[in-house]
């Protein structure tokens, strides 16, 4: 029995290291370097309605322990997703998550309306970290009510997995988990990216173009496991963490917090194997501590107080 | 005519050992790695990108990659090397390591020049670092038999590398330093004007790689003179191999693509000169 | 003319670099190390009405760039501040901001009247990332009323400086600002501790005795930068910048953004010279730059489009 | 009784050049450093905090400083010495540093031990690396004349270190492995039950430094033979000088402490043996 093995809903999936939206291209990029075959599952880069041509340079910029990125959502719209990315996908053995994009619920509507035509697909990623048009460019999962109706509206519409991911950039992450939980979500994945920025200070112009951008890298972890922990106590679906992971100890940490998987972003830009090296890892780590599987693991933290 | 992708099906993830790591110029290094499989295979223009850390290293920062142009390649010996200079701590890394250091690379990478077999005239066209990916150009013209001039570029005699490595290859080479110290005072593409009229533009190829606003006025002088130029561009890249996204370069208006940027890394770094726009892409 | 020169409300300052609440004792310990007179202002650890005695073991651990807290608010209370702290302090050249913490607004208003009756002190910075009981340990600055509330009843208490010291752990934190700001704030300080936590995964036990605590360090200043951007654009009070300041380049780049002063927090603790050193440093810079004053430098962020 | 704080209106902040850097036993490195003005003040048991990265290192990691016990003192000479053992990322740092390298030192910092000016019988019980601030403390006793006796716990012989360094002071050594495969197998507590049985409690002092577990059994045994101990303890610091409250002790029930925590870096590194509470102290 393989003791990696989870489940999400009804759905297996041969190990719980997931590589990030937006980190791994679709797949195609990274397969000559990467063993598709060993991961988790591959969860696409964010897909709109029609292509975008993104933001213009400079869209990334390297700070302390730290990635400020500003790609603008830059994605060949779904329409091509299907035509162009999806038969590669499908060929591979891996398990497959697209994550879908909007400025409107509409839009997040249309994709995966779009996308339910076709098989291989085992669910979608909803990027509620998108600018929403209607709310004045708050990210939609800024607002617990919106996540609410955007959730319950894309639930209405498949049978397929459905996984809101949250971002940071809110006061309590848990209240949006839970109005995503309550509209029928399968699980919730966090976190996206935080808002940050830097500046050059000989051209006084910001680091990247759109002045303020996404932050992740190792030098947000402490902060997307005090959201994981923190939404893991709040709702009862999976919760699939994700900020900072580099290695098996990484994942390790976000599993004893309550993470039922796992995601790595920025570091497969370093190495696009990250991935399978974690998956070696972990289960290297249940031997070592005589662990049956990655379930016994799962919030295992031990909070009782001390001293 | 858009630039097309090559499929980088070749590329890949390498334990590579330095076999040197000189200063060859003033400020600049050159460095030998051992790396048969992206030797075997590299084209010119290609790039590999380096984790700068030593590979059994855990310091955290540089947290990315950092891109270079493959300089040389040797396949029988089963070496390449890149030419680089220190501007951040990507580079600081570099100079640190001692011979036999072992660093994870990933290549070759990206598009590189396309070489014509019709024996045209050709001008290289080089300004600073961006001589590093001469010599390999400059190889597999001298394999096709076609001569071929090099105009490089430098801001004094002391930073100018590449002379005697690109003469073993039979190239004609012209020099331009901003103080004089060598050869012509003033620009290189002082020089690729003068090599332009003395060359029937249609048959004439020109290959340059170098600091944006150098390229920006290569392109220019080669499209006012109806010369095919191909530049090799530099930009702030995140992971090399296409799947950041971070790497866009602008198409010049009306170059049909498909209303998208160009990526450096798939797509470039190497771009026919009339194709793309050449605003900063330094971070 | 003193081309460092600041004021905050009426009040003038030598220079807009201050030590941070909480990193820098009460003075009396780094004073043999640091020169306390080149300080623009010095900040006192956290007061209370009562003496606490903090958190148990651990309280830190270093994370990737960053540093995890749990000192909870340590610290003699206001009564033996005023006998065996405030004296020395007073003796110093330095400008004096007393932090005020607090369990409920009642324990503001208690320490600050206590502190009304002494000289010496230009101002309140008003710790609002205190859990507040009244609110299940909402951090006060989470609640844009609860800010406006106790602004509002400090304010009344006092014409010396109140400076709100806000969470970054907000959807919105200008909106927080607003508030302060709408109540008679003559400041706002950005910002406190991002919440964070860190896991031993060999004993399964969280890295500091609060599961969750406060992180700081050069990691956090890209999400600092954007929140004082978003901050300084909102308000028309000086806002003082704080997050990951080591040098006189970080600080340039928080002036950059809208900050009209700064704080050095964690740095103090491997250099408690480093504000000193920005100090000169931010003085060359003017000079190189040729700006007459670090007026010339607030909010100067160059945003034009470009490419 | 509680110890008292003792002012630390001696310190400073230095950069030290290193004089030397050699491992003098299995994995465990002495470090000589030139620091004049810390030599000519430090007090046995008190310890120093050092930035690990060379001084004009612009590398963010590690963070911290960190804390090492003064070890050895040349007042005449000018320097300091500081035995540490590579246990994560700040002591893998000081072992890259070769002769030369210059780092930033604060101290001398904390409060040393109480040196009793009695002739009574003392005894040094050190465990691991807790030998640390042992040969200072013998020089001092020393000097005093007072005789003394060393009792040196290690896990084996290999990992051995100070015998020669302390007979130098006339200290009598013992010495427990828990391998056997020197001295006495077992633990150095059991020498130090010996070693009380053969002496006057009321005339004997017990100094100790090492694991928290180890200083645990000292306290229980002394303050169970009425013999007077004082235990250096380690544990995280932030600044090491008292401005970031990062490292409390807990004082034990009953102990006039105006209900605070110890700070270790202030009333510590040293305290009265029956001061304390023994918990876990490593992060
Ligand atoms: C395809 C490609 C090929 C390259 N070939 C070479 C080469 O052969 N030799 C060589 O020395 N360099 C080459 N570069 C540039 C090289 O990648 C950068 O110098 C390096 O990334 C700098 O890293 P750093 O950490 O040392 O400096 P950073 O701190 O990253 O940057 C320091 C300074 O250099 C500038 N800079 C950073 N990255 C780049 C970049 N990619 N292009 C231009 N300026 C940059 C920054 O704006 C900053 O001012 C190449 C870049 C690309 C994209
Ligand atoms: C007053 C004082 C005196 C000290 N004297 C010495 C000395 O003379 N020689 C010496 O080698 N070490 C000494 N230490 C311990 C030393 O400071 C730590 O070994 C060092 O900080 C470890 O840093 P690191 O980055 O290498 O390892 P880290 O990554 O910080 O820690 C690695 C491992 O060591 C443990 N550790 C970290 N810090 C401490 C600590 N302060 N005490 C105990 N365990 C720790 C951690 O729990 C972890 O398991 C002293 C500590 C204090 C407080
Ligand atoms: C360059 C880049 C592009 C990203 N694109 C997307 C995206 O298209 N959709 C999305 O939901 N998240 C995107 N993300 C966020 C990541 O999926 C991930 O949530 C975040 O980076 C935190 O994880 P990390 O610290 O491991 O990178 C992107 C991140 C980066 C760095
Ligand atoms: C150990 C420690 C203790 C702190 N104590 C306080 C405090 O008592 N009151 C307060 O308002 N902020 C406190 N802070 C927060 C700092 O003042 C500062 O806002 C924060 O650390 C971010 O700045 P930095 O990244 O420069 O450290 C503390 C921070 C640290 C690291
Ligand atoms: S560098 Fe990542 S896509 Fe080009
Ligand atoms: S280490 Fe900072 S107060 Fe003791």
């Amino acid at each position: 029995m393989n003791p990696l093995r989870i489940k999400i809903a009804r759905l297996e999936f041969p190990n719980p290291v997931f590589v990030a939206s937006g980190t791994f291209g679709y797949g195609q990029e990274a397969a000559d370097l990467a063993n598709l075959s060993a991961l988790g599952a591959l969860i696409t880069k964010s897909i709109g309605a029609q292509p975008r041509r993104g933001n213009p340079h400079p869209r990334l910029f390297e700070t302390t322990a730290g990635l400020l990125n500003s790609i603008g959502l830059q994605n060949v719209g779904v329409q091509s997703f299907i035509q162009e990315k999806l038969p590669f996908l499908r060929a591979q053995r891996v398990p497959l998550i697209v994550n879908v994009a909007g400025r409107t619920i509409d839009e997040y509507e249309e994709v995966v309306t779009a996308l339910e035509a076709h098989e291989g697909i085992l669910g979608y990623e909803l990027n509620f970290s998108c600018p929403n048009v209607k709310e004045g460019g708050l990210e939609f999962s800024q607002k617990a009510e919106v996540t609410a109706v955007a959730t319950a509206r894309i639930r209405k519409l498949t049978k397929r997995l459905v996984i809101p991911k949250l971002t940071p950039n809110v006061t309590r992450v848990s209240e949006i988990a839970r109005a995503a939980e309550s509209e029928g979500a399968d699980a919730v994945s966090l976190i996206n990216t935080l808002t940050g920025m830097a500046v050059d200070i000989e051209t006084w112009r910001p680091r990247i173009n759109t002045i303020v951008g996404g932050y992740s890298g190792p030098a947000i972890k402490p902060v997307a496991l005090a959201k994981v922990y923190e939404t893991a106590k709040a709702v009862n679906i999976p919760v699939i963490g994700i900020g900072g992971i580099r290695n098996w100890q990484d994942a390790v940490e976000f599993f004893l917090v309550g993470a039922s998987a796992v995601q790595v972003g920025t570091a497969n830009f370093v190495d696009p194997r990250t991935a399978e090296k974690i998956v070696n890892g972990l289960q290297e780590y249940l031997e070592r501590k005589g662990l049956a599987s990655i379930d016994e693991l799962r919030g295992g933290l031990r909070v009782e107080k001390r001293g | 005519m858009a630039s097309k992708i090559v499929p980088t099906q070749t590329k890949g993830l390498y334990d590579c050992r330095v076999l040197s790591n000189d200063e060859v110029a003033r400020g600049i290094f050159l460095m030998r790695l051992h790396a048969p499989e992206i030797a075997a295979r590299v084209q010119p223009g290609q790039f590999v990108n380096i984790k700068t850390q030593p590979h059994d290293s855990d310091e955290i920062a540089p947290l990315l990659r950092r891109p270079f142009s493959v300089c040389q390649t040797d396949r029988n010996a089963g070496w390449i090397s890149i030419l680089w200079k220190n501007v951040g701590p990507g580079t600081r890394m570099l100079s640190r390591h001692p011979i036999d250091t072992v660093l994870n690379i990933i290549g070759p990478l990206g598009k590189g020049f396309e070489l014509t077999d019709e024996n045209a005239a050709v001008a290289l066209v080089a300004g600073g670092l961006g001589v590093a990916p001469m010599p390999i150009l400059a190889a597999a013209l001298h394999e096709r038999r076609s001569s071929f001039t090099v105009l490089l570029g430098a801001r004094t005699s002391a930073e100018l590398w590449g002379k005697e490595e690109l003469q073993r290859f039979g190239a004609q080479i012209r020099i331009a330093t901003d103080d004089g110290s060598a050869g012509h005072r003033g620009f290189v593409t002082e020089l690729l004007q003068n090599w332009i009229k003395e060359h029937d533009p249609i048959a004439s190829r020109v290959y340059s790689c170098g600091p944006m606003p150098m390229l920006e006025r290569v392109a220019s002088i080669c499209s006012a003179a109806k010369v095919r130029a191909e530049v090799a561009v530099e930009t702030v890249m995140g992971c090399g191999f296409g799947i950041c996204m971070g790497c866009p370069i602008q198409p010049r208006e009306g170059v049909e693509q498909f209303g998208r940027y160009y990526l450096a890394c798939l797509d470039g770094p190497v771009f026919c000169a009339d194709d793309i726009r050449y605003e900063s892409t330094s971070h």
